[in-house]
């Protein structure tokens, strides 16, 4: 293989707790996002929008369907003779295997894979950031500036940011110090998760952090601090534009609610930086005229009978007659039957609901922080359901809700 | 389908549908939201699992091959076989534009006879159906058939569709009897789906002599003089056709997509309908948009009132343009308070504010493709 | 995604132990064969050549090589829309992750992957055997039969059938008792480790294996014997032909040496059936007018100024001046010095072997079983070495061996 | 290379080889065991980085598309951009063939402008060489030049390869001070190499202009005329240059390719040189094989006597053949016995048993694709 300038290792690997049970049976990166994308899109878009033409996708929990989504890297022109996309789970050396143990590990233990491509620059990203950035802007900063390490900073409210892993810089944005969730911050450059290194040094930092037993073998806890007190050239690299952790149920709606601003907060219709994803085949929607359809993404494939406000409607989604849809999710494959409400909602892949329910109603004249109802994958909700606001349920509390009214009713027969 | 090597005439420049086709060829005017008239005839094959795949094009393929490029999108683009598309003047055998659809299969008879398949599914493209061959190339082998064609009943089309077209008369044992070619009163109930399957041999053996007397049609030349020593037999097809010979069928046939049963039929039953895929974002309404049966397709922007309308990528509707009943192609933009009735606009069109276009059921207004208005 | 009529999933998970140092860096399907291809272009040609667009390739053993030479596929035509090759490693379903724990073991953790494509069989191969088969005919073979599984057999001699799995079948082929290794065969249908199954009747197999404490979870010795037992139909399938399982290290050198008969054993020239492989783009070989190469197989991108006798040259190796390979296996990127003689010796990628050695030298006038010598990958072998016949030598070795040299020097300086 | 667009103009049927052109143009002319002249000068784009790439064709151009296919090899199969491929009549610029250079970029200037490239990298195909771009781009830039063309010092080239070739006289600065058409005694030291850096908008400008005036030569009627006008400098090109312009140029060329420095020069240097990968198995030598100073491709079976000798892929040489200074392109085979020296057989050649063919160095036996001798 030949030699690549940089290379994008994408940490792909977090079981992602916070999105409940949306990850239950799904890596977070391939949670669905904006109608037709998946989380991991973005970041893959970003690799190839900016030239980058090799990327390893470091997963352990669940890859099945991101092993699919990916499958040859085509949809994001991912399908090099000479580099693309990579899955890359950990794996057994000799009688022993480990799993990754932290990020900085993940990469480690494909130092191996690295080594093939001899790149000059290493860039880590998340697979969990929803943004447009040219990350080749980034590494010629990093060039310019002859950095060990840069890292990509927006800048927040100085009152959010002890939400962050904060970075204090000099004048020409050289860091000094970095501080995890500072009590006190001094800025409110907020890392992003991106960082650029020169691979030889990077290298011999993560080898380090290996041998060491004590270090939780985290870029942000462990590699940088390291870095800094060793007096390595570390730059921040701002970036202005719309960027989101999705880490949380709370902020992937709020990103899904995002994009359905105008003029948009955080515009996809740019044809020089396309978002790719892979194409489902599915003909164009139908908008019935029973249909009423209002600030609203909608996909392809899906069928509207019913009224829908302000949500996202994804591909292959069917909204039955006298259905409402206020402020929602809808995710791909969905079915909604007849004259049921859906407020507030997240509605998991295959979901299916049935006539007359009612799905996570807002109290009226309540107008408070949104509370979210989330329906997990593939749960069938039957006729007349009501389920209440900010609950989540998934088929197999179903099962278990429907065993114990049959109990009940046992119960209730005996005596 | 290992058996089967499937060909299609795109060559077909005796259909014309007005300012549509002044640059394009019929395979390559857009239908349906975000489909080229060649994805059905090209997915019936694919999805019918055949392997092989040679298009024949003639004059204004551009845009065909743009469409079409390695064949990516219909996961035609293999190392051994997938899509061969032939520009005229590509085939060393060939001398020429192309006189009738004899000759346009003559030009790539090399290439017929080099495949792997032992029998040829040839078809055109302004016949759109969705089906897969499974069933009637064992109809075709079970019969010990020379040559199987599709048919239609003709119940429910116009006359206006047979004047182009062939009507057959089956037998019982479902052998042609009988055709009559463009006739204005037709005799026969069975409209012919250009469509047929051949042996390769056969086909080559009846190229040869037809062009070597002479002649260039394979329906009146071939199939028509062949009734009695060949055993042609027919294959009913009960699904859903439209036969987009002219503006007036090109608009119908559109506005039947609108019926939830011909989706179904068109989109989902066969597998799916595949085509280029553009990575656009899904559709936008916004506040203001009122949508009423309508079919849209994705990187739509809606800010406006439609109804009963087909809505290509791309397509931007400003507050308060009122459109109705027309089909508007990719990235045509009609602008505030603008009103559209019957109306087809190609591609790059844009309709200035408060400006109207009205046009008739039977006779829509067609406005060519990049028009500023 | 579409239904499939078959999907493939190929075991290259082994270790392959007997294959010594080859695959101390390499996982077993990764190792160089015939000059330009690997071990698993085979398998992976047979599927393409056999019309099976799915293929899933098990793995867990230092994958990284396997994984970038599979990349998206496109080499074997597997790069499909819908389908193609995914590399499949264990993975963590929720906080816990568990290593394929037998080949049975392997499938039944990837059931999830098996069951997006809905297929109705589901065809078993191993990664490391050299033949050309048509599936498709076995599968049809299978589909006649209505069987619920189908072994491919082949006929050994009955003296050898002590060392395989043997078919004991009735005349019809169905297959009535397996014997894994019977002191007294009864036939001499030996199992290839080729299997068709219907999904649907597997998966509950695997499911109650998974479940059996006491199962080495394997299919020769658990899944076929439990499938006899319950009575289910089992098809032998007789392939006639070539077919070699290289797994140790004696039977690849002779697979290889195969190559070199005339006419030849087994043949690659067949156009209908080409055995793909990814192309390193190199010249084509050069002949100096020094060199005298008789009975050889010389790959693009090599230079011989030597002489070969009875030998594999493989892609990008350089044999300088007055050097004898005889009877040898070099592979891809070797470099061997002048006036060196290698003789029955398989000499690993990227080794680089100096002037004046002698490799592997067969005892004059002695006429025996072959004794093979093997140098390790990457390692670098001095001028005026001499390595012995049957010796095994990697990098590291060397560097040990240097370092007791130069204890030695320095002792003997002490004294 | 984002800046740059690539531009290979593959219409040159003013170069022709005897018989081996007869059928297909220079730049799908096999060469190298291996590969088609048009691979050199598409893998030089490649290795630059360079992601779009547009090839002219003119006639037989058939070999040539069925070569290059969607671009797979080249890694030219992109989504967006990648490679571009036109045949003449292809786009709706172009008025029928072309009748020189101006002509044919004229063709493609549509896609030229649509591009998002600053610069042009215009080249031929017949004159091969092993070379990357950036230093030549970096010099055009840095020159403030209006036009950087690629040169090579004449010596070591016979006089035979300047007939068909501009020389040119350079000044210190680099600036290109003047330039002479096929001359037989040429005053001027420096060949020019067919390959230029140009402004998108300046070519444009030159292309449009030069064709008003019914002009169409790039070098005659811009070049020259613009040497004072505009600033016009010469890149000076060290590397190995072969200029395939004659069967004899063709003969003595490939033989080069026995020189060890030369191969490495061509094919390692400056990156690989990509070609269609036809999945072949290695060469096989038997028992009997005699095999000194040869290139010898994937595929071939040798069973007898080989020297100073070009072989491609797929070549069989039996027991007793004895074949010396000759070049034998794909799947040609030489029975027992036969002698040939200095011969060039084409692709497909079977010669007999016992036949001996023999030319001479300076005019080497040329036998055409598929004869059977």
């Amino acid at each position: 293989m030949s030699k690549k300038e940089c290379i994008a290792m994408l940490l792909a690997g977090g079981q992602g707790n916070r999105l409940g049970l949306l990850t239950k049976n799904l890596a977070k990166p391939a949670v669905p996002f904006g109608g037709k994308y998946r989380i991991i899109d973005f970041t893959l878009s970003n690799c190839t929008n900016s030239g980058i033409d090799t990327v390893g996708v470091l997963t352990q929990y669940r890859p099945l369907k991101l092993n699919s989504y990916i499958g040859n890297g085509q949809p994001w022109d991912l399908d090099r003779l000479d580099g693309g996309v990579y899955v890359l789970p950990p794996y057994m050396k000799g009688k022993v295997g480990e799993w990754y143990k932290g990020t900085a590990n993940a990469i480690s233990q494909n130092i191996e894979f690295i080594e093939q491509f001899n790149p000059k620059y290493i860039l880590v990203l998340s697979g969990d950031h929803i943004y447009k950035m040219d990350y080749s802007k980034m590494i010629e900063y990093h060039r310019e500036k002859h950095a060990d390490a840069t890292i990509a900073v927006i800048e927040t409210k100085l009152e959010d940011a002890n939400r962050f892993g904060i970075m204090n810089t000099d004048k020409d944005n050289r860091i000094y110090e970095f501080e995890e969730k500072p009590k006190n911050p001094k800025s409110n450059k907020a890392s992003m998760g991106i960082y650029v290194f020169n691979w030889n040094t990077l290298k011999n930092y993560l080898i380090a952090d290996d041998k060491n037993a004590k270090s939780e073998h985290d870029f942000g806890k462990n590699i940088i601090p390291q870095m800094l007190s060793n007096g390595m050239v570390i730059y921040a690299y701002k970036f202005k534009g719309y960027w989101k952790d999705v880490g949380t149920l709370q902020s992937l709606y709020q990103s899904n609610m995002d994009l359905l601003e105008f003029p948009p907060i955080f515009d996809l219709y740019d044809p020089t930086w396309k978002i790719y994803g892979r194409n489902q085949g599915l003909p164009p929607h139908y908008i019935a005229p029973s249909a009423d359809v209002k600030r609203a993404i909608v996909s392809e494939g899906s069928s509207i009978y019913g009224t829908v406000r302000h949500s996202i409607i994804s591909t292959g989604v069917f909204i039955d007659k006298s259905s409402i849809i206020k402020n929602s999710i809808i995710m791909p494959y969905a079915r909604i039957g007849k004259n049921t409400l859906i407020e507030d909602s997240i509605i998991a892949e295959k979901v299916t609901i049935g006539n007359n329910c009612t799905i996570g109603r807002r109290p009226d004249g309540k107008a408070r922080q949104i509370e979210l109802t989330l329906i997990g994958e593939n749960a069938k909700i039957p006729d007349s359901t009501v389920v209440e606001k900010g609950m989540e349920i998934d088929s197999v509390m179903l099962q278990d809700i429907y065993d114990l009214y049959q109990n009940d009713a046992k119960e209730a027969k005996a005596l | 389908m290992k058996e089967l090597l499937g060909v299609i005439d795109a060559s077909e420049n005796h259909i014309q549908l007005k300012e549509i086709t002044k640059n394009r060829s019929i395979a390559a005017v857009p239908i349906g939201s975000r489909y080229r008239i060649i994805d059905f005839a090209l997915s019936n094959m694919v999805n019918s699992g055949i392997q092989d795949v040679g298009i024949i094009t003639q004059n204004h393929y551009n845009s065909l091959l743009t469409h079409l490029g390695p064949g990516k999108d219909w996961d035609l683009n293999r190392k051994r076989g997938g899509l061969f598309i032939f520009p005229p003047y590509g085939g060393s055998d060939s001398q020429g534009w192309y006189r009738g659809s004899v000759d346009a299969l003559h030009s790539i008879m090399r290439f017929i006879r080099r495949s792997e398949q032992e029998y040829v599914l040839v078809s055109g493209t302004y016949m759109v159906f969705s089906f897969t061959y499974h069933d009637v190339l064992k109809y075709h082998i079970d019969n010990e058939a020379d040559i199987t064609i599709l048919y239609k009943e003709k119940k429910g089309m116009t006359p206006d569709e047979f004047k182009q077209n062939t009507l057959i008369k089956v037998n019982d044992c479902g052998r042609v009897v009988d055709m009559e070619i463009n006739p204005s009163l037709p005799r026969f109930n069975n409209i012919y789906m250009n469509t047929f399957i051949i042996g390769k041999d056969l086909l080559d053996y009846l190229l040869d002599e037809c062009q070597s007397r002479g002649e260039s049609d394979f329906v009146k030349d071939i199939l028509l003089r062949k009734l009695s020593s060949l055993k042609i037999y027919g294959y009913k097809f009960n699904g859903y056709l439209a036969c987009i010979n002219s503006i007036n069928a090109y608009y119908r046939y559109n506005m039947d997509l609108l019926n939830s049963d011909i989706r179904e039929e068109l989109f989902i039953k066969s597998g799916p309908v595949h085509t280029r895929v553009m990575d656009v974002v899904p559709a936008m309404y916004s506040e203001n948009a009122c949508v009423k049966n309508c079919i849209v397709a994705d990187g739509c922007i809606i800010d406006g009132n439609v109804e009963n309308s087909i809505l290509f990528r791309g397509v931007k509707i400003y507050k308060g343009a009122k459109i109705k009943n027309s089909i508007i192609m990719q990235d045509s933009e009609v602008h505030e308070n603008a009103i559209l009735e019957n109306v087809i606009l190609d591609k790059e069109v844009i309709i200035r504010r408060s400006k109207n276009l009205i046009g008739q059921e039977i006779y829509p207004v067609v406005i060519s493709k990049g028009a500023v208005i």
